[in-house]
């Protein structure tokens, strides 16, 4: 019985607990906000600096995808001609089937130019099959919010700031530790 | 008003087709309801002769009714008893069909 | 008024009664069994017995019915869907029927001099069952015992069979 | 495929000695121990990385396993896994045999021809044995003599074939 | 209270027609389920339910015998309830009037009837063990 | 009547034992914990004989194996054990790195011991949930599921997924932790030593939970060696076999931590190893957090496609549910040549029949509870 | 093994009612009466408890205190008879597509199906897998697909919400 | 003047009062139920944390009613292998003896149907017949889940009537009468649980098990029977015994209160009213009052009930049996004991509150022995425990 009555006291104070602050997260009112890491369905970015996909259609992440669920082909980029673009080739045709993605990152991770993202979308449901088939505006338009919201900055690009950072700091060290010497030297 | 009789017929008609049950059904559990209709005909008729009739020397009016109590007692006793006779029967011979069942050979 | 009630009354007691004898399907005889009684708690509250009425629907339309549904869970066979009456049932009828106008006329016949329905009140029949029927009422606690022991003993021996 | 082949067929194919030194001192005490007690059988011993593996006939199979579990100095009681190995001329059984009490595992093989591969079942040694010999029979077509629970265990009646084979082909997925 | 057949009456009818009306009204449920409802008959559809399998041969159940001496256990009281009901409202009369027979006279009863547990008890019937 | 002589040959036999009912639970059941199907056979309420059926979920797991590469079998292995989905993918990157001779880097292996930690608490929460309802009580469930919910959250900021998360690699972890998980696991950990003791309180000790579990589905430590039970299942019969502790793996041997046992081997005794399973996990994060060094995450193997030698490998750990094994045998291509696992929920399963005969019907549910079993698992 | 049924979703039939009054009666009357109806089925959508595989997992967790289905009035009933909704969470292996098929076709009308995850919408990380159905539509019409794998409990609230819509849209083409 | 004249006596006009007040009977106990599916789903949802119906309506008060109408449209369906006719009947039977115990359960003084001179015996009787329903039920669906569940359901419901019963006939004996209001009545000064506490506390645990809630829900049990002998029913038909079952449960908290908190008699005397402003001196406003108190204690008991739900796991069925037949039914015995002693040798009333207590202490330690009893070995097991630990750390030190 013991035990019991205190269970019972628990649930009571649960209770009162949860008449003051239910755990609950009214959602489509008050969504959970998602984690800055979370993969939700991938999508490709955009470059604004010369206003393309960054995508070049190499087919890696096609291939290492694990359910197969991406096609694509890529074509002599145009603004390449124009020489606005460092890219030779550029998507032409992308299509992702988020029903079938497993959202295993497997792809961004394979993608050498940065193209791809896992976003934070994730509400996608659907009335038909292969109603989430997804085709490059719509993903590019996807990859765009998730830029927008993140302040996406390529990680290529972020990897290269933090290793001249890191160059810089060292360099400075270095420096700093040859002044030392120098000091002491003159010392 | 409903007279006695009237109560007395109905009873009596209750009591007959709990007797063609009694001897016409081959299942020991029909068997037994049909008891308890017969023993429902006799306690109509003592509680409508409780109701209708004054008491007469030493017995009050409404001793139809404890009379009537006592025997609905009885038949919860019989009913229990009956009902265990009749699974001991099924557990021996698989059947509670009462034509099959040669109490002889038990 | 009266004469309807119980017109309607004892057309459910003897339906149902009818239904236990020849349904062939016996939880529907239980079925019908409990619509007589029912019917049978009614005719008593005619009478103006409202307490053996409720009891009638205590002891019958629960406990005794509960059993016997037991009883035929137990026992349900193969053969119940097709359970039939045995060979003598025309005999049968004859005699029921025999005995049931000889009683009916016996009854019609019979001339008691009756009073208008009365009541007693609650208190003087539990007065009553407790001091003029105190030792039929012990013996009733005695048969219940033996009923239950009666009951125990056989039932557990069928179980030890198995 | 080479490799295979060689882990497969032991050590007709095989060139150089594997190297031993990687077992424990008591991996090899039971190595040896497991050779002597499997002498009938023709115990061939090996290693699968760094547990000692002995390979024995197929149809002595079940009398390795009763001897390994009863045998006290051994006393590998538990089954861990047993996976069979369909390397496309031949089948391998895998028999991970565990004794808690010290903490050693041996490995038994045994090799199955591709055609009507056919082994006495170990249920009656280990319980556990029961579904995971269902299984490969399932998944490989093997049959295990003995085994008291026909029934398909992992798929249904009436599936054709046997998928864990490598025969078996990938199931082509069409969009639609 | 004195018997007023008037009350008595109004009482009654108003137990009957209790049951009348809550059938009728269940009736009613019924039946606007049936013209309500979107039906999609189907031949699987009134199929037994089985966790989705077809359901297997169906054995009758036969029941554990300790269902059944339950079942007579609540016979047994339940009989005694009917006489205990009467006793509680005029045991205390009776010993107002003098006569304590109806108190000893239950407690016996009681006294066999609580016999009638233990011995049930004793029997181990009511321990559920095969 | 009576006098109607009896041809009893015509009838059924004399002393007919009474049939059976035939009983059949899942595979849709509430209590069968997904797609487990067993068939009962009943005689009253008690269970006369058990048989199992598996398979409802099996979806060649081991055989698509062999037709991915490297890296994305790590995606299949999430799914197999879908509950203890790190725990999954440590033994088999272990197992692929103890073919390649790899070595992973220290802070890596701190990473992947926390979490998976945290994922053995999780997994047993969910336990403690599924028993909750099994037996009826409803609460503890949601109590459990609150500290799951905050371990998941975790998850999420570091792997980035709830559940299947594919984040450790083949020598190491795809990235390194976010730069707030010192704050996250801190926040977490009181919150979450809360939730287990909530969902401990309310129920390990309650009497009716106790009268319900204890002295259920008993099983001696002869046969659960037999049947191959390993994990909560074996220790919940008093012997004392973890692989963390028998053969550690990883950093095991680093931590301090205790092994629950049992002693009678009932479900009680597996429900309270679970339990105190729980507490011992919690120790050993916050070990691993006090001693946890910096430095890469990612061994030298970058992104290079992955080749391992020809050969073979059993690779061992223990999940929450048990001993995993993998049996990796590779040809030296990028895709495995063949892959079994060794499921523990699997043999843990396999000894149902044993431990339902002769049980109540009310009980089958709690020790299929008590078992604790992952059908993605167990059927593969 | 499935014959290809790719239906439209489930609408519910029309009741005895609405044929009877079928032109008879305004529209406004019959549109408003199906549309309480529709409200009342769309905020009490009582599920068929049934989990197949790891998404039932984010199911459950749909149901706990968290995300805490039951604000939508939705709660789980065991038995398909009491059950509007059959979410089918996780992988449908053909061994279990009859049972699915069967269980659906226990349901009473009006009923509806959720796919959640990319196994049940079309074979996900199963694809290639010989004993998988790829999608759960190759047995039964479904009515909202929610992709992930497995998807959010917010993803499969979403999905919720995308039903009641449907369900709404149903009554009003149907008072018409 | 007895005789035709009373049978007759009831007109037609009273026939069609009665009948109305009947229909607002029946209206208010649907409302009743609505409101106690609402409140179940909303106190159990606090009670773990979460929110419980929000979105149907303000608070989700219209979930209820959303849940009835959809119940209403539902397809009904009858499974083939049923027997057509006890499939049908079975929830009406249910319903029937759910709905026909409230014509004689009071709210207040003058707000009841029909006031039964054998009121309690009346609800007895009628609450047996209940059962039979629910066996029915089991039987007619002929479903195995829906027959064990039914023959559950029987074992179970018939085990608990039994204490109900006796509790019941010892209020009797308390108010010497069997009149729910005169019962009321006698508890003006003190009510019955400060009398018999062990009459409460059986009265209420079988109370409990007899609407089948948990720890006692074995018969309906999800996990196990899934949903017992309401497995096959569907729409109309599944809602009646829904509407059965709360409503039962309603009547058992009416019941405990009526019988042991003293049902409608306020804790002061008017006099202590006196502060409120000067209330209107009519009639129906204490009787509101005397409503809404009834009501708030009969909430009370069923957010207990609500309680208790969501914090305990169910029993086993022979856990079940034995708990009625060793525990409740000795107990409610000793009640009718005591309290018949007590008024019979005219003891003053606190011997019979320490008598009661007493009895329920004594079995409820008993039963906490036996139920803890197999947890003896928790200890060796810890100590095990604790002994492997300290050797494990000494080996280690050693090394
Ligand atoms: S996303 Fe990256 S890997 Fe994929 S096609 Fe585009 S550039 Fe290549
Ligand atoms: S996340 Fe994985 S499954 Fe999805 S598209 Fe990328 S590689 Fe394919
Ligand atoms: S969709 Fe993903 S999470 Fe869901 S069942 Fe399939 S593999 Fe598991």
């Amino acid at each position: 019985m013991l035990n019991s009555v205190k269970g019972m006291m628990l649930t009571l104070a649960s209770t009162f607990q949860g008449l003051r602050k239910p755990v609950t997260r009214e959602y489509p009112k008050a969504p959970t906000p998602v984690q800055p890491r979370f993969m939700g369905f991938p999508a490709l970015t955009w470059d604004n600096d010369v206003g393309e996909p960054f995508c070049t259609g190499c087919m890696v992440c096609i291939r290492n995808c694990p359910t197969q669920c991406m096609s694509a082909s890529m074509m002599d980029n145009p603004l390449q001609q124009e020489g606005q673009s460092h890219r030779r080739k550029i998507v032409d045709y992308f299509e992702i089937n988020l029903n079938r993605c497993i959202l295993c990152g497997i792809c961004v991770e394979v993608c050498n130019f940065d193209a791809i993202v896992m976003s934070h979308e994730h509400e996608m449901s659907t009335y038909e099959r292969n109603g989430d088939r997804v085709a490059l505006p719509a993903l590019l338009e996807i990859g765009q919010k998730y830029q927008r919201e993140t302040n996406w900055i390529p990680p290529t690009v972020l990897a290269k700031a933090k290793k001249d950072a890191e160059d810089a700091t060292k360099a400075a060290e270095e420096a700093k530790a040859e002044t030392a010497a120098a000091v002491q030297e003159a010392d | 008003m409903v007279p006695l009789v009237a109560f007395q017929v109905l009873s009596a008609a209750l009591f007959a087709i709990g007797l063609y049950g009694v001897m016409a059904r081959r299942s020991a559990v029909l068997i037994v309801m049909s008891i308890e209709l017969m023993l429902n005909a006799v306690n109509i008729n003592l509680i409508a002769a409780a109701s209708h009739l004054d008491g007469m020397g030493k017995w009050a009016n409404f001793d139809g009714q404890i009379i009537a109590i006592f025997i609905i007692t009885v038949a919860a006793a019989e009913v229990g008893l009956g009902m265990a006779i009749i699974l001991r029967m099924y557990r021996n011979r698989s059947t509670v069909n009462v034509d099959e069942i040669n109490l002889m050979k038990w | 008024m009266s004469w309807f009630l119980f017109i309607i009354l004892a057309f459910f007691t003897l339906a149902g009664g009818l239904g236990v004898v020849v349904t062939r399907n016996v939880v529907h005889a239980a079925l019908f069994l409990l619509v007589s009684l029912v019917a049978v708690a009614g005719l008593y509250l005619i009478l103006f017995a409202e307490f053996l009425a409720l009891v009638q629907v205590l002891i019958y339309g629960g406990a005794i019915i509960i059993v016997l549904l037991f009883a035929i869970m137990l026992t349900r066979t193969a053969e119940y869907p097709y359970i039939s009456d045995n060979k003598q049932w025309p005999l049968a009828a004859v005699a029921a029927a025999a005995v049931g106008v000889v009683l009916g006329a016996a009854f019609l016949d019979s001339n008691i001099p009756e009073t208008s329905p009365n009541s007693p009140a609650f208190a003087d029949l539990a007065n009553s069952l407790f001091t003029t029927w105190a030792i039929p009422f012990e013996v009733a606690s005695l048969v219940l015992l033996v009923a239950l022991i009666g009951a125990i003993i056989i039932a557990r021996t069928g179980e030890d069979n198995r | 495929m080479a490799a295979n082949r060689h882990a497969a067929h032991g050590a007709e194919a095989e060139e150089e000695q594997p190297d031993y030194s990687v077992l424990t001192e008591k991996g090899l005490q039971t190595l040896e121990l497991a050779e002597e007690l499997f002498k009938d059988f023709n115990p061939e011993r090996g290693l699968l990385s760094d547990l000692p593996q002995v390979t024995v006939e197929a149809a002595g199979i079940a009398d390795v396993c009763r001897l390994a579990k009863s045998d006290p100095n051994l006393g590998l009681k538990m089954l861990l896994c047993l996976s069979c190995v369909d390397y496309e001329e031949s089948f391998q059984l895998v028999y991970f045999l565990h004794s808690l009490e010290r903490e050693q595992t041996l490995v038994v093989k045994t090799n199955l021809p591709y055609e009507d591969p056919e082994v006495p079942s170990v249920s009656d040694v280990w319980a556990a044995a029961e579904w995971y010999e269902r299984e490969a029979r399932d998944l490989f077509g093997v049959t295990f003599v003995g085994n008291p629970d026909e029934a398909p265990l992992l798929l249904y009646e009436g599936f054709g074939g046997y998928p864990g084979r490598k025969s078996y082909p990938f199931y082509e997925y069409r969009e639609f | 209270m004195p018997f007023e057949p008037s009350i008595y009456a109004s009482n009654w009818t108003m137990v009957a027609l209790s049951a009348i009306v809550a059938v009728v009204a269940i009736g009613g449920m019924f039946f606007a389920n049936r013209i309500l409802s979107s039906r999609r008959p189907s031949a699987t559809k009134p199929s037994t339910y089985e966790c989705g399998i077809e359901p297997a041969r169906f054995n009758w159940y036969n029941i554990n015998l300790r269902f059944y001496i339950f079942a007579i256990l609540f016979l047994i009281f339940d009989v005694e309830a009917v006489f205990l009901f009467p006793w509680a409202v005029v045991f205390l009369e009776q010993r107002d009037l003098g006569n304590s027979i109806p108190f000893y006279a239950m407690v016996l009863f009681l006294g066999v009837l609580f016999f009638a547990i233990i011995y049930a008890w004793r029997k181990g019937v009511l321990e559920w063990q095969k | 009547m009576a006098e109607i002589p009896t041809n009893l040959t015509a009838n059924p036999p004399v002393n007919a034992e009474p049939v059976e009912m035939l009983l059949n639970m899942g595979p849709q059941h509430p209590s069968t914990h997904g797609v487990f199907r067993m068939v009962l056979w009943v005689d009253g309420e008690k269970i006369v004989d058990v048989e199992p059926h598996i398979g409802y979920l099996h979806r060649g797991s081991e055989k698509l194996c062999e037709g991915e590469q490297y890296h994305q079998v790590i995606t299949l292995f999430d799914r197999l054990d879908y509950v203890a989905n790190f725990n999954n993918e440590l033994v088999y990157c272990q197992a692929v790195e103890k073919l390649m001779g790899l070595e992973v880097p220290e802070r890596a292996e701190y990473v992947r011991v926390i979490l998976c930690e945290l994922n053995r608490i999780a997994s047993h929460l969910l336990y403690v949930g599924t028993i909750g309802l099994d037996a009826g009580a409803m609460t503890p469930t949601m109590f459990a599921f609150r500290g799951r919910e905050r371990i998941q959250s975790v998850f999420e900021a570091v792997s980035g997924a709830r559940m299947m998360h594919n984040y450790f690699r083949i020598g190491g972890i795809k990235e390194d932790l976010p730069d707030n998980f010192e704050q996250l696991i801190a926040e977490l950990l009181p919150l979450l030593r809360e939730d287990v003791e909530e969902s401990d309180r309310i129920l390990t000790f309650n009497e009716i939970f106790l009268t319900r579990l204890k002295d259920v589905g008993t099983i001696s430590a002869e046969e659960a060696i037999d049947f191959g039970f390993t994990g909560p299942c074996l220790r919940g019969c008093g012997i004392e076999y973890d692989v963390r502790k028998a053969q550690p793996y990883s950093i095991y041997d680093r931590f301090d931590f205790d092994i629950p046992i049992g002693l009678d081997g009932d479900c009680w005794d597996r429900h309270w190893v679970r339990v105190r399973e729980m507490y011992e996990s919690l120790k050993i994060i916050e070990q691993a957090l006090e001693q946890m060094p910096g430095g890469e995450v990612v061994s030298s193997l970058g992104r290079r496609l992955i080749r391992p030698p020809a050969g073979e490998v059993y690779m061992r750990a223990e999940n929450p549910r048990g001993e995993i094994g993998v049996h990796l045998i590779s040809n030296g291509t990028d895709r495995p040549y063949r892959l079994k696992v060794r499921p523990p929920s699997f043999c843990n399963l396999s000894a149902i029949r044993r431990l339902l005969t002769d049980s109540w019907i009310a009980d089958s549910v709690v020790i299929l509870g008590s078992l604790d079993i992952v059908l993605g698992e167990v059927d593969r | 093994m499935a014959e290809i049924i790719l239906g439209p979703g489930n609408t519910p039939a029309p009741s005895l009612l609405t044929q009877a009054t079928a032109g008879k009666v305004p529209g406004v009357i019959t549109t408003s009466s199906e549309q309480l109806f529709g409200m009342a089925r769309k905020s009490s959508l009582w599920m068929l408890s049934f989990g197949l595989a790891c998404c039932a997992i984010e199911m459950i967790s749909t149901y706990m205190a968290h995300h805490d289905f039951d604000r939508f009035g939705v709660v789980t009933w065991p038995s398909p008879r009491q059950s509007d909704v059959m979410i089918v969470a996780g992988t449908v292996v053909k061994k279990m597509a009859e049972p699915i098929k069967l269980l659906y076709e226990q349901m009473p009308d009006p009923k509806w199906v959720i796919a959640m995850g990319s196994c049940a919408t079309n074979g996900g990380p199963y694809y290639r897998s010989y004993s998988v159905v790829m999608g759960v539509d190759h047995i039964i019409p479904v009515d909202v697909y929610v992709p992930g794998c497995p998807p959010r409990p917010e993803a499969l609230l979403f999905g919720i919400l995308k039903l009641q819509e449907k369900i709404m849209q149903d009554a009003k083409n149907s008072g018409r | 003047m007895q005789g035709l004249a009373p049978l007759l006596a009831v007109g037609l006009v009273d026939v069609i009062w009665m009948v109305v007040s009947l229909l607002a009977m029946f209206t208010g106990l649907s409302i009743v139920v609505l409101s106690l599916v609402w409140l179940e789903r909303k106190a159990l949802g606090r009670l773990q944390l979460r929110l419980g119906p929000t979105r149907t309506g303000l608070f989700g008060l219209l979930q209820p009613v959303a849940d009835a109408i959809k119940l209403i449209l539902k397809e009904d369906i009858i499974p083939n292998s049923s027997d057509r006719a006890i499939f049908w009947v079975a929830p009406v039977i249910v319903a029937l003896s759910a709905f026909m115990i409230w014509v004689t359960i009071p709210a207040t003084e003058g707000l009841v149907l029909r006031n039964l001179e054998l009121g309690l015996f009346y609800i007895t009787a009628f609450a047996v017949i209940g059962i039979l329903g629910l066996v029915l039920a089991g039987w007619g669906s002929a479903n195995k889940y829906g027959v064990l569940g039914g023959l559950r359901s029987a074992a179970q419901l018939i085990s608990y009537e039994i204490p109900v019963i006796m509790v019941v006939v010892a209020v009797g004996m308390l108010a010497k009468s069997l009149d729910l209001r005169v019962i009321v009545a006698a508890q003006e000064q003190i009510p019955y649980v400060a009398l018999l506490p062990l009459g409460m506390v059986v009265f209420f645990i079988a109370g409990l098990a007899e609407v089948g809630r948990t720890p006692f829900d074995i018969y309906h049990a999800e996990s196990e029977v899934v949903g017992g002998p309401f497995v096959e029913y569907s729409g109309a038909h599944w809602s009646v015994f829904f509407l059965a079952e709360y409503i039962n449960t309603f009547a058992i908290a009416a019941l405990v209160v009526l019988l042991f908190l003293g049902g409608w008699s306020w804790p002061f005397d008017a006099a202590a009213l006196a502060w409120l402003p000067s209330l209107p001196d009519i009639a129906w406003v204490g009787g509101l009052l005397s409503v809404i108190w009834f009501l708030l204690k009969v909430y009370a008991v069923i957010f207990v009930v609500f309680w208790i739900r969501g914090t305990f796991p169910r029993l086993r069925i022979d856990q079940l049996m034995a708990f009625a037949w060793k525990a409740m039914v000795p107990l409610s015995f000793y009640a009718i004991v005591i309290t018949g002693v007590y008024l019979f040798y005219d003891w003053p009333a606190w011997t019979l509150t320490v008598m009661s207590l007493t009895g329920l202490v004594v079995v409820g330690y008993i039963v906490y022995r036996k139920m803890m009893e197999p947890a003896r070995r928790i200890a060796e097991i810890k100590a095990r425990q604790a002994a492997q630990v300290a050797e494990r750390r000494a080996s280690r030190q050693a090394s």
